[in-house]
């Protein structure tokens, strides 16, 4: 029982940073219909930076605020340039993005180098909790209330501001946003910072548990788009629950099926797919 | 319509293509006569996961090549470096075109256990080059896949998980858990530490098998806590080392458990630098380090750090000495045929290395070196190793010990 | 007889509640116009009967046969058409090329994966018949991005009836044509033979009038009245919240 | 029909006399090249023909690897490991193809690349057959008239296949299932309109080209003796996505040039520098950029424009007279 209850705790932890990594991710593409391949990018390099602050004396809190900034510009950019040329078309959506993940990696690894780093845990979660025979890293608690804390902090935002409202609104019908005096581009522009802001947000409270090393943005992007498939694209909902299914089933497939654990998230895409075409939460498309 | 004009313009543009290709590549001449260069090609992971152990070699090989002059005898040498990236696939082509474009002398290569193989694979296929087998630590390399053609110079998977089992057995506890990354090289690990850890009156009370490419080992760590063990054996390469380095202090197992180290992973500058105190009291074996007190590994690591501004790894020093093997067996050999190379390495070579006395052994391909027990200490809000204790010439077994496999 | 019947339809966005309870019977040869002002919900309408559109809730039948729950590619093969407000052709390929592409769905060999597509004689002849009787076969050869405007819309309506249908859906087939080209293309509309049915959505009451022997008027989502032309003409109600309200632009 | 006769002969001779010029490594090269171009057109089907871009399709390339690789243990029957290699691929094109097709664009590229990515998992996850270390096959390609071993022989065999591929998709390309995947991916609409099931469409092209993709992974096991999960990652999968950009999207020949191209390019510049992702994510950025199509539209439109100069009186208004025109010229 200990052992299970100690897992749970583990695989919430893990749940929570998946919904971190896909929920910028799934927002950007409800909203924009922009497919950004490079968000796991955004994710690392968010790492990076904040590591960098950090190395430089700034404690875990300000280098994370920092980077998050960094990340949000550094979005901004990419999204003036590049992404705001691209829309309507998603082959060459793919494709830019793609470009960006193959030129931002390397550009990490040029500055970075190819070793893992990590980011230290901050002083006031360095402890762990003893709890009738198990141990709970207290930054790992940290991390669960993270999340539950954007996971309503999205909720809230979305139920109850106008802001939220006009959101929703557009990922039904963009154009009925225009036409009622929205300014379009300013919406585009805000809500892929914002997905990328969250990316980086992920980012750097992963450094202390997965760290940063090259290629790692794959592998960030492909755990979001599971994520996502399952979950259901365009939906923050759907990526909570998918996170919590993707994250326990990894968790306990390690521990009672080591090899297969993989196999099993295969089947349970394909299983949800044959269901629902869009995922769990998706929208059907006319 | 017009689509045929276009085809056939399409085509004949591929054969230009080609044919102005192999004018710039195809007219080389081999030469082989006093004062041509000799030629020494590597492939290496130069950029991905593993770039950081590519990089090492390189560095390794450059260093040593600048010390002597960039000359082999009074041959000068160039030097060619491509990058595999660490996929096996990557690193034949890098072969391919390295013996049949550039037509090297002698070859480095084997930044992982797999490209070691294919490597191997090919040279005794094709007996165009000796290779230097600058990392790849698989067993086999040295009994049944053992080639002529193909010599070691790091180290092996029963050298390294031997020793550790018998020294910990005999220094550090008697009971243990060992946790290994789950693929071919992690297996002959844990098999080659239990069988020795249990010879020397040890248990095994479990062995845990993580995926490479884990990132949280957090349900490992809840498995290592149910037993009451002295020590944990770790051999996870690559990230997900520092990782479990990391998350292993995180869950407070380093009060309780020792961890020992079979993967080099502890020793790393680059770990010590990314998880910090981490590492302090945990115990890694190495061929190499840093502190051994001898006149050339003072030398190299003065040499190195002026070049590079930090201290040399294990990674360095393979590199250094693969370009030292290089050097003496063309020298000895007094030519760059490959049969006469072949020969001087069968007929033994041995030498000095900042690592202690090598003796290239011609039954198992494989150096007879020194082994060194490290242990990671705080000195001065510093984190250093420290070496504890030395197994002095140790040697592969010509033959397969056929211990029974750990599951 | 009763070709096409749409019984209690409705559908609705969310919250919007676009079609209400509509009920139209279409009888085989009629030229059934649909007219209601802007946002009455007639493109909703024809996407509905031809399941661009999920319902929200109705039947439909054609011929007898309930079709709601089938594929619209279904639709076609049991005989339904239809062209779209907007033009909707393959651009990158010509005239001839769209209508061999129309014609061969209904083709046994248009999974055929070997032969050339040019190669079929039949084709080929069919297409020729096609666009003689439609007056483009002088501009066969030319890409469909390069014809005129009516030319656009004219093919459309060639695409529509190289299925075979037994009933067309027109969607605003003079949207955008000026006075001249509007009352020749409704001269070639009336050439589609009486053994054709059609549903018109149109604006310009002119040809409205010209075409229609049915009107059915679409108000907020629903079906106010189906009636002959004259009846439309002749109702105060009708005139009232229409012709008077000025809601329908065409002046 | 006959084009497509024309075209293949001419690509037959060329592949028959080119190892006359080129050196020994080059023609190690080209058959590396052979290989991919395979496996791009494959792929340049299913995303120019079909409008399906797919950062995933190098499942069914590593799929037909795995499967001679592993199965070599058993026979060395090249028909039957290349039968496999087919089946296998057409198999999880299938089962991948059904679920994938009901999604477009974005979706349906999500859904193979994470289908791509489990199986990246599965391989490097699993302990036998090497695992992420990947596992080394011997396998001899025999069809019943002597063992192939040389480079030379193994570029002729490439070369075989690579022409036999293009052929068939030639053909297809102009038949009606071809032109009918076309218009499709044109205006999907329109198509259904016409009374034609997108679904049955995409999903031949999508079976088409798995089925060419495992043949061509199949037969690259014959070059390397080796397959590693690397096969699966998506670098792979972008780089051959790159490969039909660069030679020309929704042309058959277009990618084969791209996957030329390509491994040249890396080739060389690899050698030059370790920057070369670097490089290649600039590549993608700028053919988005730029708006410009492939080499084979680079090459239609400099003969396009070398023709026009020479004839300036043909105009466009005259189709019927340029194809006759063109007929003449061509034979």
């Amino acid at each position: 029982m200990e052992f299970f209850i100690a897992n749970t705790v583990s695989g919430l932890a893990y749940a929570m940073l998946l919904f971190l990594m896909a929920a910028g991710l799934s927002i950007i593409f409800g909203l924009m219909k922009i497919m950004n391949l490079a968000h796991g990018s955004f994710f690392i390099l968010a790492g990076y930076v904040a590591y960098t602050f950090s190395r430089s004396g700034m404690n875990f809190w300000l280098s994370m605020v920092l980077a998050v900034i960094v990340i949000s510009i550094f979005a901004l950019i990419i999204e003036k340039l590049f992404i705001s040329r691209v829309h309507g078309s998603e082959t060459d959506q793919v494709l830019l993005t793609v470009g960006l993940v193959f030129v931002l990696g390397d550009l990490a690894l040029w500055i970075w180098g190819g070793n893992f780093l990590s980011i230290p845990v901050p002083a006031i979660f360095d402890f762990s909790l003893d709890f009738a025979g198990m141990t709970f890293p207290a930054y790992r608690l940290f991390v669960i209330a993270m999340g539950i804390l954007f996971a309503f902090v999205l909720w809230y935002f979305e139920a109850k501001t106008r802001v939220g409202m006009i959101v929703r609104a557009g990922v039904d019908d963009m154009e009925m946003v225009s036409a009622l005096g929205f300014n379009v581009k300013i919406i585009f522009s805000g809500v892929f910072i914002f997905g990328a802001a969250l990316a980086a947000f992920g980012g750097v409270l992963s450094g202390p548990i997965l760290g940063m090393y090259p290629m790692m943005e794959w592998e960030i992007l492909v755990n979001s788009m599971i994520v996502v498939i399952i979950g259901g694209l365009g939906s923050w909902k759907g990526a909570f629950i998918a996170s919590m299914i993707v994250g326990f089933v990894d968790i306990f497939g390690r521990i009672y099926m080591p090899t297969f654990a993989m196999a099993f998230i295969f089947i349970l895409m394909v299983a949800i797919l044959m269901v629902k075409p869009t995922g769990l939460f998706g929208r059907v498309e006319s | 319509m017009k689509k045929n004009k276009r085809l056939v313009l399409a085509i004949m543009f591929v054969v230009s293509m080609f044919l102005t290709a192999c004018g710039s590549g195809g007219g080389q001449a081999s030469g082989d006569g006093e004062g041509e260069p000799i030629k020494l090609g590597f492939t290496l992971a130069l950029t991905g996961n593993f770039a950081f152990m590519g990089e090492g070699v390189k560095e390794g090989v450059e260093l040593f090549f600048e010390e002597n002059g960039n000359k082999i005898g009074d041959r000068p040498v160039e030097l060619f470096f491509e990058d595999d990236a660490g996929d096996p696939q990557k690193a034949l082509k890098n072969y391919q075109q390295l013996t049949l474009n550039q037509e090297v002398d002698f070859l480095g290569g084997g930044t992982i256990g797999s490209i070691s193989y294919a490597l191997t694979e090919a040279a005794e296929k094709d007996k165009r080059v000796p290779i230097i087998n600058v990392v790849g630590s698989g067993n086999s390399l040295s009994w049944g896949e053992k080639s002529d053609y193909v010599w070691r110079i790091g180290f092996s998977s029963l050298n390294y998980a031997g020793t550790l089992g018998v020294d910990m057995a005999e220094n550090i506890g008697k009971k243990a858990v060992v946790i290994a990354s789950d693929y071919v090289a992690g297996h002959e690990q844990a098999t080659d530490f239990s069988a020795n850890f249990k010879e020397h009156g040890g248990e095994v009370l479990d062995i845990l098998w993580a995926p490479s490419g884990t990132s949280d080992f957090s349900s490992y760590i809840n498995q290592i806590k149910q037993h009451d063990a002295d020590a944990v054996y770790m051999f996870i390469p690559g990230a997900d080392g520092p990782r479990f380095v990391q998350q292993f202090k995180e869950f407070g197992l380093a009060e309780n458990y020792a961890l020992v180290d079979g993967g080099s992973v502890l020793n790393a500058p680059s770990t010590v630098e990314a998880v910090g105190d981490a590492v302090v009291d945990g115990y890694v074996l190495s061929h190499y380090h840093v502190g051994l007190e001898n006149e050339l590994n003072k030398k190299f690591v003065e040499d190195y750090t002026a070049k590079y501004d930090k201290v040399p790894d294990n990674y360095v020093i393979n590199g250094y000495d693969t370009a030292k093997v290089m050097s003496e067996s063309i020298q000895e050999a007094g030519s760059t045929e490959v049969g006469d190379i072949i020969d001087t390495l069968k007929a033994g070579l041995s030498f000095d290395s900042p690592r202690g006395p090598i003796e290239l052994d011609p039954k198992t391909n494989h150096p007879i070196q020194n082994h060194y027990i490290l242990k990671g200490v705080e000195k001065d809000g510093e984190i250093v190793f420290e070496l504890v204790r030395t197994y002095e010439k140790v040697q592969m077994p010509a033959e397969d010990p056929g211990y029974e496999k750990a599951k | 007889m009763t070709l096409l019947k749409i019984e209690d339809l409705n559908k609705s966005f969310k919250a919007l509640h676009i079609l209400k309870d509509v009920n139209i019977e279409i009888k085989k040869g009629e030229r059934h116009v649909i007219i209601g002002p802007n946002g009455a919900g007639k493109t909703t309408l024809f996407n509905c009967i031809y399941g661009t559109l999920p319902l929200s809730s109705g039947k439909v039948y054609l011929a007898g046969d309930r079709i709601d729950h089938i594929p619209s590619f279904k639709r076609t093969e049991k005989g339904m058409g239809r062209t779209f407000q907007k033009n909707n052709l393959f651009e990158e390929l010509t005239v001839e090329e769209n209508v061999r592409l129309a014609i061969m769905g209904k083709k046994k060999y248009r999974l055929n994966m070997i032969k050339p597509m040019q190669n079929y004689t039949d084709l080929a002849a069919e297409c020729r018949r096609l666009l003689e009787e439609w007056e483009m076969i002088d501009r066969r050869a030319v890409l469909v991005k390069e014809l005129s405007y009516g030319e656009q819309r004219l093919l459309e309506i060639i695409l529509s009836l190289s299925t075979n249908p037994e009933i067309i859906l027109l969607d605003e087939p003079t949207s955008g044509m000026s006075p001249t080209e509007t009352s020749r293309f409704v001269k070639l509309i009336k050439k589609i033979p009486e053994s054709i049915t059609l549903v018109i959505i149109e604006h310009d009451m002119e040809v409205v009038f010209s075409l229609a022997n049915k009107i059915t008027v679409l108000h907020h989502g629903t079906a106010m009245m189906t009636a002959s032309p004259e009846e439309i003409r002749g109702n105060q109600m009708i005139q009232e919240i229409y012709f008077g309200g000025g809601a329908l632009s065409h002046d | 029909m006959k084009k497509a006769f024309l075209s293949t002969g001419l690509l037959l001779i060329t592949i028959l006399i080119l190892p006359l010029f080129i050196s020994p490594f080059l023609v190690y090269l080209s058959t590396e090249i052979l290989v991919f171009a395979i496996f791009a057109m494959s792929l340049g089907l299913i995303m120019g023909f079909g409008g399906m871009p797919s950062l995933g399709h190098c499942a069914l390339f590593g799929l037909g690897a795995y499967t001679v690789a592993i199965l070599s243990e058993y026979t060395a029957n090249i028909y039957l490991l290349l039968g496999a290699a087919i089946l296998i691929s057409l198999c999880f094109s299938i089962v991948t193809g059904y679920i994938a097709i009901r999604n477009k664009g974005v979706f349906f590229l999500m859904i193979t690349l994470a289908f791509t990515q489990v199986l990246f998992l599965i391989t490097s996850r699993m302990k036998f057959w090497g695992g992420n270390d990947g596992y080394s096959a011997s396998v001899t390609a025999n069809f019943g008239f002597g063992e192939i071993t040389s480079n030379m022989g193994l570029f002729y065999m490439m070369g075989f296949f690579f022409v036999l591929s293009y052929f068939l998709l030639k053909l297809f390309v102009n038949a009606p299932a071809g032109k009918v995947l076309k218009g499709m991916m044109e205006n999907e609409g329109r198509m259904i309109a016409l009374g034609y099931n997108p679904k049955t469409y995409k999903m031949i092209a999508y079976l088409i080209a798995g089925s060419m993709a495992g043949l061509a992974g199949g037969l690259y096991i014959y070059k390397t003796q080796f397959v590693s999960p690397a096969l699966f990652s998506v670098h792979m999968g972008a780089e051959v996505m790159i490969m039909v950009f660069i030679g020309g999207l929704g042309t058959v020949f277009g990618p084969a040039l791209g996957a030329g191209a390509f491994v040249f390019l890396q080739n060389y510049i690899s050698t030059m520098t370790d920057r070369w992702p670097l490089i290649l994510g600039l590549l993608f950025i700028a053919i988005v950029l730029l708006k410009r199509g492939g080499i084979l539209h680079l090459i239609q439109f400099v003969t396009t424009f070398g023709l026009k100069l020479f004839k300036p009186s043909r105009s466009r208004n005259a189709p019927v007279d340029k194809q006759v025109k063109g007929k003449e010229q061509a034979s």
